[in-house]
């Protein structure tokens, strides 16, 4: 069996990109992710070939995040809220340029300065594009620091799949809690040669270009639509838990930490007599639309609960088209929901309706 | 028979520039290819194009290029020089890029030594979008967004980009040349040279300011132009060797 | 759910390492663990407090409103955290930092003179460690022998010494719960 | 004796050719090219010594020199 | 009568600046609308006391912008695509501090560098928040020269009302055309004084702290819900334009120029025989929920059109609630969308449904 | 009767300090009050504060204060000071703040000539996000992100700012300072005042580094940290006036 | 709708300027006008092309897909634009740089040997201005007048000399669809 | 003769009073204040010169000093 270890989250991220055969990683230090900073420092320091660099900016991190993919590279960054927002510029490009990545985003409170304490106020800029123009990332929002290691490993594969960034979506507190991991063999096949595309010796072959623009409307719009059709592609790639969906008399969609402080209520629910369904989405791009859609046939009542002023509440909305009634319950700049706010959101719904 | 003395590199391709009639661009491109040519490198080179006039640039140059966001250059050819140490990587930034925006990131790529070659071009005014200010503009140019003259009291004095980065230990060379007659043309032509050099040597970082003209947003003649580089930018910009790793003792 | 723990007291006084502790030898006899720090940035003088449940299904909510069993270091944390402790649970407390009574009364307390054991052991610093036996004594989560070995793999290249030292202080506040 | 090639479609009249010519035999056809610039021409082509500052100051690459 | 001028859209958003109060000025070139910031180069340096500065980048104008701000000016900067994405940071910082200013975003074809061309692929960007955390901008959309004038100076007056970032989100396209426009007199009243807030001499007060931040959770989530209760009442100044609403075969959403070549397209309907109804949301947040809900009640099929791959759509999905069908139609990378497009579509949902 | 010869500045506010015990920030924070109560500025000064451990430093001084975004409090100093010429504006920025993340708007806001007064505070090292290295950490310094001690191959040599700044034609004023001993700290005193005074009298933008101890990311004693401090950073970063419009003739 | 226009032709022939004096007209006379240029970085021997549209109406789309008339001062723009006339449209071509003939015969063609005028008149430049002024005296949109106030008003502080000369150039355009 | 007054909640104990007093009167106190730090003290306070190095040296401005 492979060995459990107890990982603080971010240090299982830095440790899964590396199994996942990252060796490029390029950041900048900001709370709460600065362990994984460190701890790649740590690592990749030591590994022949490898980079790691502390930039002078996040700005700067994701620029040579873009090179280095551009050369071919496995190549990650990370941040939280100031230090994601200043990437989008850079992100866009990766996009457009077609270049695959990852980033991980270990949220805080926000906006501004905000806090370091946990919080999910950044899923709009991270599933509806931050940056300018039309392009998505592929988003993963794990829930537990195994849920980092394999979902780390897979935006590595998702991004080299379909050629665009991919970004890991935790709020800070999974980035500073330990758990038991396990790290499965991994398969270096499973990395995509990127010999047909990425910069190097152009000798035998034509030189290469990544241009991330075209003066010409027509021949932008070529690049735009292909990249508009792997977006069209990716539902493919819906990943997402449900939990107690037999017969529920509510549906509450959570993600990240917010996902499990519901699995404790449903617990609670089960000893009180009310079956509370939970769906959990784990790709937030490719969002689980169809799965909710199902539930809205089924529910009359959909509770969303985001640390946030209500974000994924849209998409949920999306999703339900109105055939149910969709809830909300958020808290915002730090505090993370406890069971009893939830319970007592979910009562409250049941009795007025 | 006669012998070709002069002809054009092979590290160009055959697309004519896009550059204004006079424009020093062109023999700054011609410069490097030909410095390419000679040190049989275009194989193994990866050019950063920025964004400024010289975005462009990746049609012209003869190995596998990039065009980097504004100002970012020096951190994309940081990537890709980390990814592929022994690929020979080199930027080309306006003024505007490289001095302005950039401003963090080529103090920082030098700072590290990051073993690239960067080409400035300092044509004291931001070309591609129309004629503003740069950092280099002289005091009282008037451009765009210095209607009424560069006023060093709120838009301060032209920055010397060579002398600032001179103040760090890690690069390995930093020149100023000029492009207005032959003699400058050879000189500028050698520093380029020393500065691949120094890259495949692997001594560190290289920076080589071309002072060039920029006619359509000066207003002048391509002349005029050049004789305008002459009296009004050299002797503020001195052309010298400002930092040579070999020539530390 | 086996048990939920909050432990808090002041920065400097070993309250992660305990509840890593706890956790790690959790995961290494099988059980689901979970640990999570308060954190904040790197200044000096502040509290500290971390959060471990140990359970034998998976763990849900990570976040503990209200712990089984609090530790409390001093006397700060007991006020802070007294009252979120769950009915009829536990908190043991450094009697040599709290002068004050726990004032519920549906609540089990242990008193370890934590640092006093510490100070006659030599070292202020295994004061946690001291209650750290305690807590195994009392509520055998996990079990001492399995403590004694992440603690030794954690103190790794240190002295025998330091191993001895902190063994010790574990027996000693073993020995509080047990006489 | 030298030669110099203009390629009439790649010079843009931007004149810089004919001031550094030491003979002074660049100078601007009265002609347009396709982009409606003036090229260069050389007249007395005979008094060209191929030094060839002509090419190395031409921005657009648009001579090559025999000698 | 008020004298009818001639101008070009970004020189008369400058105008309509200065017309309305504002002294400081804090940018950096981009095309397509580099003629702003010259324009205020050129009339803020002959004014006494104002300020304009060509800044080293797009990052250091919008904290210049959230430093005049503070200290009470009216103030604003102006980019496009790649620039705006770098501002999110700051952005988010200018809401989390409730400071009022006025962004201009001439939106050109993206993702990346993309083109100078047209596009409103910055949609999502700038009405579900390109930075991080909790927040929302003002987000006006003008289809007229004559509109960005007048929505430039309400832009103005409702971020200070609300102590909210503003933005002016054109498609390059307005920027650049020229229409008359007159300029009606401004009340200088209207300027609401900042006295009460605004950083200077603390002479005979208490000295005042602007900190967008708070470590504290609930102190933090204090301020989001202060930000998000501004929000709640933002609806009340929600603005669209209504054309050929009475009894439409279908209605048309679309802002900005695509607006207007909508109402080309409603003059050849009504030649044939099709009543095609516009709803054109002027303020894009608030977004027009209530109306385009009221026409989903009234209409089968509704079309957005959006020089996009398709951002606003979700809003009208939203506002439509699966009471009609919303149906896209998107062209991007700087191609205005044509009249004859837009009728094609129309037909072919009407003929299909 | 006996005198009060030392006593809590007015403009500091009765709030203890948030920072670690010894560390420097606290004695900037007072010479910086001090001389505000000298020269009876505080009414009218508007301070900005960093992210770093500084960021507190708003519920420290009895003025006006405002919290910047990382890096770019220089453009935030430069927005305030446009608008209100008559206030006195200061900045107060970590090494990390502006020598790393925030090097083009110091870089541009003292080529402006900004009239403002920049406090910079180099300890070589990230403090509030526990630990990384700086552009400013020293060679073989090991921190968080340099564990095994600062490269220079890889990580560059740590950036002399008031020399590289002072390449500059603008600035008024730049400095560095120490705070180790009482005779320093007086001479500190007089770099800060000098640096406020140019900006009342409108002489333009001044900058004074003072290099500060960490002694909890350095992982010393404050004792040993000063000593550290003297041993290790003095000799690399020489205390000078390095630009006095004064005394350029 | 009184016209649409597209005007398109090299970068320098005053391509623009021609479209903004129709547009500026216009708008004195009450109409209601839009001018919209092809932009692009500023890069020379590029192609230039405006659209003006004026309207009694609101003008609703500003951009012209189908021009009613076209205004081709080189071969390029002739080849690119000529397609999209609208049915019946008409087309004023530079004679003195195109040398084929309209390909469609749906269409008034308008020939104006703009460049030999201006020659003749001693001013390159003005060719812009002979083929205004024969549009002008074709379609009648905006006053001869109107143009010239506006003409002035533009040139403002330049010579006498050259507001004469363009005057002139207006006139000799005008003449060739008059006579 | 000179005094020194000792804000004992605000001092830190980091010692760096201590060193630079050429006195060498302040000392730490064995006793814990209120956030658990040592604080300092003076020992012989009919020593005291009024130099206020310490104060000047102090950076949780603890100190003030009379003379
Ligand atoms: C983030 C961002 N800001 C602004 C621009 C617009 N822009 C394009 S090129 C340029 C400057 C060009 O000047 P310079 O770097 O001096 O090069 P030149 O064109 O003179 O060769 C600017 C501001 C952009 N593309 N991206
Ligand atoms: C954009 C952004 N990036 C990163 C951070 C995280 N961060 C906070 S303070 C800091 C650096 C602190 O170091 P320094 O400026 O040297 O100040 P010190 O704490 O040492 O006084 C960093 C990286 C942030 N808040 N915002
Ligand atoms: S605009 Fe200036 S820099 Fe750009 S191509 Fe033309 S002359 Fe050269
Ligand atoms: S230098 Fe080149 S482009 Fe210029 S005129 Fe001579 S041949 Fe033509
Ligand atoms: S972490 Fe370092 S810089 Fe920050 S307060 Fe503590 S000692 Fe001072
Ligand atoms: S210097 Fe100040 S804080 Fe430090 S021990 Fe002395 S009195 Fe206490």
């Amino acid at each position: 069996m492979v060995e459990r270890l107890l990982m603080k989250g971010n240090e299982a991220i830095g440790e899964a990109a590396i199994h996942a055969g990252c060796r490029y990683y390029f950041g900048y230090p900001i709370t709460p992710q600065s362990e994984l900073t460190a701890y790649m420092a740590r690592r990749l320091l030591k590994i022949e070939g490898a980079a790691f660099i502390q930039s002078e900016s996040e700005i700067a991190a994701i620029n040579m995040v873009y090179g280095a993919a551009a050369a071919g590279g496995r190549v990650m960054t990370s941040s939280s809220g100031p230090g994601i927002s200043l990437k989008q510029e850079g992100i866009s490009y990766l996009a457009c340029a077609e270049l695959p990545c990852v980033i991980v985003n270990m949220m805080r409170g926000g906006p501004g300065l905000g806090s370091i304490q946990p919080a999910q106020g950044d899923y709009f800029q991270a599933t509806k594009g931050g940056g300018h123009g039309d392009y998505h990332l592929i988003v993963l929002a794990p829930s537990s620091v195994q849920e980092l290691v394999d979902l780390t490993i897979k935006a590595f594969d998702l991004a080299d799949k379909y050629r665009n960034p991919a970004m890991i979506l935790g709020d800070g507190l999974l980035g500073q809690m330990m758990e038991p991991v396990q790290f499965k063999e991994f398969q270096k096949e499973r990395i995509p040669s990127k010999e047909d595309w990425a910069l190097g010796s152009c000798q035998g072959r034509k030189p290469r270009r990544i241009v991330p623009f075209n003066l010409d409307p027509d021949e932008l719009e070529k690049i735009v639509n292909k990249i508009g059709r792997k977006y069209e592609d990716l539902p493919k790639e819906v990943q997402y838990e449900v939990v107690n969906m037999d017969d529920p008399d509510i549906v509450v969609v959570a993600y990240g930490t917010v996902a499990r402080v519901v699995k404790t209520v449903i617990q609670k629910g089960k000893k009180e007599g009310i079956n509370i369904g939970l769906i959990r989405p784990i790709t937030l791009y490719p969002f689980p639309y169809a799965v909710i859609n199902d539930a809205a046939n089924r529910v009359k009542q959909i509770l969303v609960a985001e640390m946030s002023l209500g974000q994924m509440v849209e998409d949920v909305k999306l999703a339900a088209n109105g055939k149910s009634k969709v809830f909300f319950y958020g808290r915002t700049g730090g505090v993370v929901i406890s069971p009893v706010e939830i319970w007592e959101e979910v009562k409250k719904i049941l009795n007025q309706n | 028979m006669m012998k070709k003395v002069f002809a054009r590199p092979k590290s160009l391709t055959e697309v004519p520039f896009t550059y204004c009639p006079g424009c020093h661009h062109g023999i700054i491109h011609r410069l490097i290819a030909e410095v390419m040519d000679e040190l049989n490198i275009a194989q193994d080179t990866i050019g950063i194009a920025p964004v400024g006039c010289s975005v462009f640039a990746y049609l012209f140059f003869n190995c596998d290029m990039i065009v980097a966001a504004h100002g970012r250059a020096p951190a994309v050819a940081t990537g890709i020089k980390r990814v592929k140490p022994n690929n020979i990587v080199f930027t080309y930034q306006g003024d505007g890029d490289l001095a302005s925006i950039g401003t963090a990131e080529i103090v920082h790529a030098a700072n590290r030594s990051e073993k690239i070659t960067v080409i400035f071009v300092n044509n004291a005014i931001y070309g591609m979008t129309g004629g503003q200010m740069a950092p280099t503009s002289l005091e009282g140019q008037v451009t765009q967004t210095s209607p009424y003259g560069r006023d060093p009291k709120t838009m301060g004095m032209p920055i010397r980009m060579c002398e600032l980065l001179s103040t760090l230990n890690s690069p390995a060379y930093i020149a100023r040349v000029a492009l207005t007659k032959p003699a400058y043309i050879i000189r500028a032509k050698k520093a380029i040279k020393k500065g691949f050099q120094y890259q495949i040597d692997g001594k560190g970082f290289s920076l080589i300011e071309v002072l060039s003209t920029c006619p359509t947003n000066w207003g002048l003649s391509p002349k005029e132009a050049n004789e305008w580089l002459e009296k009004k930018m050299i002797p503020y910009y001195p052309l010298a060797e400002f930092k040579n790793v070999e020539e530390v003792s | 759910m086996l048990d939920e723990i909050i432990i808090a007291g002041f920065g400097g006084q070993g309250i992660l390492l305990m509840g890593r502790l706890i956790a790690h030898a959790g995961m290494l006899e099988g059980k689901n663990v979970a640990w999570m720090p308060s954190y904040g940035p790197e200044m000096r003088g502040g509290t500290a407090n971390c959060t471990v449940i140990i359970s034998s299904e998976e763990v849900a909510s990570p976040v503990v409103s209200n712990p089984i069993t609090l530790i409390a270091m001093n006397q700060a944390s007991l006020d802070k955290f007294e009252p979120l402790v769950e009915k009829e649970g536990i908190i043991i407390l450094n009697k040599s930092l709290i002068s004050r009574d726990v004032n519920r009364d549906d609540l089990e307390v242990i008193k370890v003179p934590a640092n006093d054991i510490a100070n006659e052991l030599g070292n202020l610093r295994v004061a946690n460690m001291v209650v750290l036996g305690s807590y195994i004594a009392k509520r055998r989560t996990v079990k001492m022998e399995t403590i004694v070995m992440v603690l030794e793999e954690t103190l790794g290249e240190k002295s025998e010494k330091m191993i001895a030292l902190n063994k010790e202080a574990l027996k000693r506040g073993e020995k509080i719960v047990t006489e | 004796m030298a030669k110099v090639i203009i390629d009439q479609e790649r010079c843009k009249g931007c004149e810089l050719c004919t001031i550094v010519c030491p003979q002074k035999i660049m100078v601007m056809s009265k002609s347009f090219n396709k982009k409606s610039y003036h090229p260069a021409e050389q007249i007395n082509p005979e008094k060209c010594n191929g030094c060839a500052f002509c090419a190395m100051t031409c921005p657009d690459v648009a001579l090559e020199v025999y000698k």
